[in-house]
């Protein structure tokens, strides 16, 4: 009962998150309703036992990713993307309404019929936590976790290069 | 009703969805971009969800992968966009058709 | 926690509550005693700034209000602040400019739910507080580029710009920092973390090996710069960008970021305690009475430390800054890492 | 010394000199407006007037030539002082100096501005004291003293082309033919009129790439309440409490050079113990000067401590002038040939007790932060100027010195008896912030030093000259008799009878020289008083120093120009 409480109440509020993400007008809206998506998301994780997701999700999301969102909004003269109206095509809310009614209905149909495969029941100890991801990280999953680094090694000299702009200095 | 598997799934390709729709209709290029980490984030549910279901935690694994896949994105997209506005003074994606024309 | 469930339970009656029921009556109040606690910190270590600064300075500071040293001074400021004019500018950005302050506070005061402050005494005793806390910081950066955006200042905006910079670049090293601590204790909860520091001085993470105690400095650097004390006070420069990005706001508002930011200091003070110098622990082993008492009393020093600082030294730029964490602070933190581990690989033998 | 530069100059330009003369050791030559620039030029480069002190207007409606244009050049290497003339009628344009001297620009759009002369070849000849909605020239004599004109719209001081060329620089991107017609990336931002580091009412507009500015220009005038204008209406002697409030951190070097101006037109020696009290009490001003200037700069870099340590010493003095003056800011202490008053006895040990208050205050501000390295970060290399280009900048005093000339009016010519006192011109190297901060230190040591000496040796005898003509009679004689009565009135309600002419009459000032230049005609008011306010043209050069540095630079800069509103709009 608690559970499905909690799911509905995150799961909810990050639909809502994620529309209102879509649907803003202003960027900054966009990014603030967001991070109120990813936060609820953390929430949803921790229901299903993975608590090391659900902080990493606030910590990466909240606490870079959109960080750095806003900060270049905020930087790309702000005031005039606020009033792009151009920014959303009039097919917005159809767009919008199609896939949603189209779930609406795949929900209804499906979890009318079967259980919902619900979960095995509680999830064995230190599921999920730091000590059990680590452990998979690096041992099966080594090459995961590879690439990684790799991926991330990548991105700090792209952004380096591209953010830069040595080119450019006369 | 207990919540299962299912619902997790059902939640996760709305928001996948949504996401979906803001990459297709929304012209202005930072909410593209936040509207592609929503879908990530989707992709993500969907992970840590079988991941409950079948009790192994290797989903977490991936979903660790596609948090670092997200932070590159949003770092190298950022970049892009910053230098974009730079050079148009625009991020919106109408203003950017110079190869199609 | 479990003694105020069990409060709970006694004073219910046995059975009537449901477990988990208790469980969230226990949270929420431990939640409501830290929130309190928080506020009352943040009010005497804002009399203490101003003792302290005048002690630097060679004068007195508040002697007026309430008998013995201005004692009451901090309480004369909350009642007037709270009367002063509530200012929105016209051009603010109403919702953005109204929330932003609630997200810097929340921010700080659920990183508080994981700090032991004594044997049980932890509101939430996540199995990942630490993780937990740099999670839960990481909001108030979102606060303060809200209240930069939403205050339609240039001013706020250069502030709230170098505010996200910086505090998004310094919980690297303070994160690194930490990670030595980690390894160590062989655990991400406060609580375990703290326990394996009892026993007095030697036993302090801080004091085990050299390199943890270099990683324990970068903490407390990488701190004053996570809370935007002086030397790293850019975000709310004075005599550069005014206020930073409070500038615009006045009464309730601005009070919200003013204890904040005290709150914050105390918050990182704390953290330092139970990750680097054995939390509750006594100096001297054997000892073991007033636990929380010795717990507040290292914070505390810690405070008065972030405080003296503040007083004497001047302010950095925003190269030099950056100059600092990412060329200095991080390698340095990364090297600590890795003499940590070899160095309990060397000399420490696993139980 | 001048004779010989006037006989060279009259054999170098023959005819094209007009009119020479020797005014109070100063070489004043009149040339025509076309032969200007030549003359200035070889005065620059063959006589070594590396210095442009200043460019006085003044205004004679009953001439042909309505307006003589003033410059003031100094020789530091040869000790000339010349004064060029030169007559303009009403629209007549004068050839500009400013591509001899970079602070030609700043006191030339002055000269506009107040009267109405335009100069030929200037960068950006606009208003400069006066808003630019003003109408009409307030020094002109016909402009009446009462019309004020009230200000009503900001003025945008960069246009949107120049954001754009300034844009286009900073990024590099020139070449790219398609960019024109985007709005700029710059952010401009207004530092001041009120914000917290500018101390006063200063406006610089920047434009800002990130923290770094790319183009820079100051707006000054806020403060501007017709100092001279005022002077102009007013008795010699009744100018004296209007020059407390120019550099009002050290009003009472104003008053002391003000009164040495007029006395030097007066032509009148002051007694020993008047000139030894003015040396100590020009020397106490000092003291506060920089003192609020360390504590206000190193305050804008963040080391707020150090305010204390400093503002309680001048305190101290502040106490002293209370007690001395009855009033701690505007002290209106000296007179025409004299002071106010002697004395209080028991000031030389005060005096004495904050000199070892002083020496202990810049020992702990000098230990906080003299090798502390984030302030060695924040100031070494930060806003520097090299010698010769400060010199073409105007620059005088600290700043000047802290490039590594010790210049210094006290010893270049020395007044009020400066020649009988041991000390030292320190100097700095690099003329960046850290040099002036430091220059600025080791004055305050010298002036404690000097003061020390004067009080030592401070002569006994009366403290104003015995002159009806000047000064006030005793009140037992205007009481009780009827010369003393006569005198009394005259004086108060005619003035002191200055003889016709003009003089220059300086002084080292806190910021560097200060200066008056005096011309009477011969009646009680005078017919023209130009202040030369030493951070006029130190403020000038504030946009070229912060170019390319970032905001926090700017505002340490600012600090170390120790830049007085009140002077510099007058």
């Amino acid at each position: 009962m608690f559970e499905s409480v909690c799911f509905y109440l995150c799961g909810g509020l990050m639909l809502l998150g994620g529309i209102m993400t879509v649907a803003s007008r202003s960027a900054v809206a966009s990014a603030v309703w967001l991070i109120f998506a990813f936060l609820n998301a953390a929430g949803v994780y921790a229901l299903l036992s993975a608590p090391f997701l659900a902080i990493l999700q606030v910590l990466v999301y909240a606490g870079a990713i959109m960080v750095l969102f806003l900060f270049v909004i905020m930087m790309l003269h702000g005031p005039v993307m606020n009033e792009d109206l151009r920014s959303r095509s009039r097919w917005f809310w159809p767009a919008l309404a199609l896939p949603l009614a189209a779930i609406a209905g795949s929900a209804v149909t499906l979890l009318g019929r079967a259980r919902g495969g619900a979960f095995p029941a509680p999830a064995p100890h230190g599921f999920g936590r730091a000590e059990q991801v680590a452990a998979l990280l690096l041992d099966r999953y080594l090459l995961a976790f590879e690439l990684i680094s790799i991926v991330l090694l990548v991105a700090i000299i792209g952004a380096l290069s591209l953010g830069l702009r040595e080119g450019r200095r006369t | 009703m207990t919540i299962g598997l299912t619902h997790y799934l059902v939640l996760a390709t709305a928001v996948f969805l949504t996401g979906l729709s803001g990459v297709l209709v929304r012209r202005n290029s930072l909410i593209v971009l936040m509207s592609i980490e929503l879908m990530l984030c989707a992709g993500n549910i969907v992970f840590a969800a079988f991941s409950r279901w079948l009790g192994d935690a290797s989903g977490h694994v991936f979903v660790l992968m596609s948090f670092a896949v997200a932070a590159a994105e949003a770092a190298i997209g950022l970049a892009i966009l910053v230098e974009i506005h730079r050079l148009r003074r625009s991020v919106n994606l109408d203003d950017l058709k110079t190869l199609t024309e | 926690m479990e003694q105020v469930t069990a409060l709970f339970a006694r004073i219910a009656g046995a059975g009537t509550l449901s477990p988990q029921l208790l469980l969230w009556l226990g949270a929420l109040t431990m939640a409501l005693i830290m929130a309190l606690v928080m506020a009352a910190c943040a009010i005497v270590f804002t009399w203490a700034e101003r003792k302290v600064a005048g002690f630097i300075q060679s004068r007195y500071g508040p002697m007026r209000v309430g008998r013995w040293h201005g004692i009451a001074q901090p309480i004369a400021d909350m009642l007037k602040i709270l009367q002063k004019e509530d200012i929105i500018p016209a051009d603010a950005d109403r919702k953005f400019f109204i929330l932003a302050p609630f997200v810097l506070f929340i921010g700080s005061l659920m990183a508080w739910a994981a700090i032991p402050f004594a044997p049980g005494f932890v509101a939430a005793d996540l199995d990942m507080g630490l993780l937990y806390i740099f999670a839960a910081s990481s909001l108030v950066t979102i606060g303060i580029l809200m209240s930069g955006w939403a205050s339609n200042n240039k001013w706020s905006l250069y502030g709230a710009a170098r505010g996200a910079a910086q505090i998004v670049s310094y919980e690297i090293p303070l994160a690194l920092a930490v990670v030595p601590v980690v390894l160590y204790a062989g655990s991400l909860n406060m609580t375990d973390i703290v326990v394996a520091q009892q026993g007095g001085i030697w036993k302090w993470f801080a004091l085990r090996n050299p390199f943890l105690f270099v990683s324990f400095l970068i903490y407390f650097l990488a701190s004053i710069a996570e809370v935007n004390r002086t030397p790293f006070d850019l975000p709310e420069t004075e005599s550069e960008l005014v206020a930073g990005y409070h500038t615009e706001y006045s009464g309730m508002r601005f009070a919200f970021f003013f204890l904040a930011e005290y709150a914050n200091l105390f918050l990182v003070s704390c953290i330092a305690t139970a990750v680097f110098l054995g939390g509750w622990g006594h100096p001297v082993p054997g000892l073991n009475f007033a636990p929380a008492l010795v717990f507040l009393a290292k914070a505390v020093l810690l405070v008065l430390a972030q405080i003296w600082i503040r007083w004497t030294l001047p302010r950095l730029r925003v190269d030099q800054l950056m100059h600092v964490c990412w060329k200095v602070m991080i390698p340095l933190a990364l090297v600590c890492l890795a003499g940590s581990g070899v160095w309990m690989l060397a000399f420490v033998r696993f139980a | 010394m001048s004779r010989k530069l006037l006989e060279r100059l009259q054999q170098e330009f023959g005819t094209a000199i007009l009119r020479t003369a020797d005014q109070h050791g100063d070489a004043v030559i009149w040339v025509a407006p076309k032969d200007a620039t030549v003359v200035l030029r070889h005065l620059r480069d063959r006589e070594q007037c590396e210095l442009l002190l200043d460019v006085a207007g003044v205004d004679y409606p009953e001439r042909a030539k309505r307006f003589e244009v003033n410059y003031l050049l100094r020789s530091l290497a040869r000790a000339h002082r010349v004064r060029v003339k030169i007559d303009v009628a009403e629209g007549e344009a004068v050839e500009s100096a400013t591509p001899l001297w970079r602070c030609a620009d700043w006191h030339e759009r002055e000269v506009f501005d107040l009267l109405g002369v335009p100069f030929r070849g200037h960068p950006d000849l606009r208003r400069i004291l006066c808003h630019h909605e003003f109408e009409g020239h307030a020094l002109r004599k016909d402009y009446p003293i009462e019309q004020g004109q009230p200000c009503v719209s900001t003025e945008k001081l960069f246009g949107d082309h120049e954001i754009e060329q300034a844009s286009r620089r900073s990024e590099g991107v020139a070449a790219a033919g398609d960019e024109s017609g985007l709005p700029s990336d710059l952010l401009t931002v207004n530092i001041g009129p009120s914000h917290p580091a500018t101390h006063g009412a200063l406006r610089v507009e920047v434009l800002l790439d990130g923290e770094t500015v790319v183009r820079a220009r100051s707006e000054i005038g806020y403060l501007h309440r017709c100092f001279e204008k005022e002077a102009e209406d007013h008795t010699w002697h009744e100018v004296m409490p209007y020059t407390d409030r120019l550099n009002y951190c050290s009003a009472l070097l104003n008053n002391a050079i003000w009164a040495h101006s007029v006395e030097k037109l007066l032509g009148v020696q002051i007694t020993p113990r008047c000139r030894a009290i003015r040396v100590i009490v020009s020397e106490l001003a000092r003291l506060t000067d920089h003192l609020v200037c360390l504590a206000a700069n190193l305050v804008d870099i963040g080391a707020l401590t150090n305010y204390w340590y400093l503002y309680n010493v001048r305190e101290g003095i502040y106490q002293i002038f209370d007690k001395l003056c009855g009033s701690r800011l505007t002290t209106n202490y000296a007179r025409i040939g004299g002071m106010s008053h002697d004395l209080y006895p028991g000031f030389a040990e005060e005096t004495l007790f904050h000199l070892g208050r002083l020496d202990e205050a810049i020992r702990d501000v000098t230990g906080l932060v003299a090798r502390n390295r984030i302030f060695l970060d924040r100031t070494v290399g930060v806003g520097a100027i090299s010698r010769e280009e400060a010199l073409s900048w105007g620059y005088t005093g600290p700043c000047l010195r802290a490039t590594g000339l010790a210049y210094d009016v006290r010893r270049f010519a020395p007044y009020f008896g400066y020649e009988e006192y041991d000390f030292d011109i320190p100097v700095g190297e690099h003329g960046d912030t850290y040099d002036r901060i430091m220059v600025r230190f080791e004055e305050m040591k010298q002036s404690a030093r000097i003061i020390r000496q004067a009080l030592r040796k401070l002569p006994e005898g009366p403290v104003n000259i015995d002159d009806p003509r000047v000064i006030l009679p005793p009140k037992e004689s205007v009481y009780g008799s009827i010369e003393g009565m006569m005198n009394q009135f005259k004086l108060i309600y005619e003035g002191i009878q200055v003889p016709a002419g003009e003089a220059y009459g300086f002084g080292e000032g806190g910021n560097g020289e200060l200066g008056f230049f005096c011309v009477s005609n011969g009646t009680g008011r005078p017919w023209r008083v130009k202040v030369r306010p030493p951070c006029f043209p130190i403020f000038s050069s504030y946009s070229r120093l912060i170019e390319g540095g970032m905001i926090p630079d700017a505002i340490a800069i600012l600090g170390s120009l120790n830049i007085i509103a009140g002077e510099l709009d007058r």
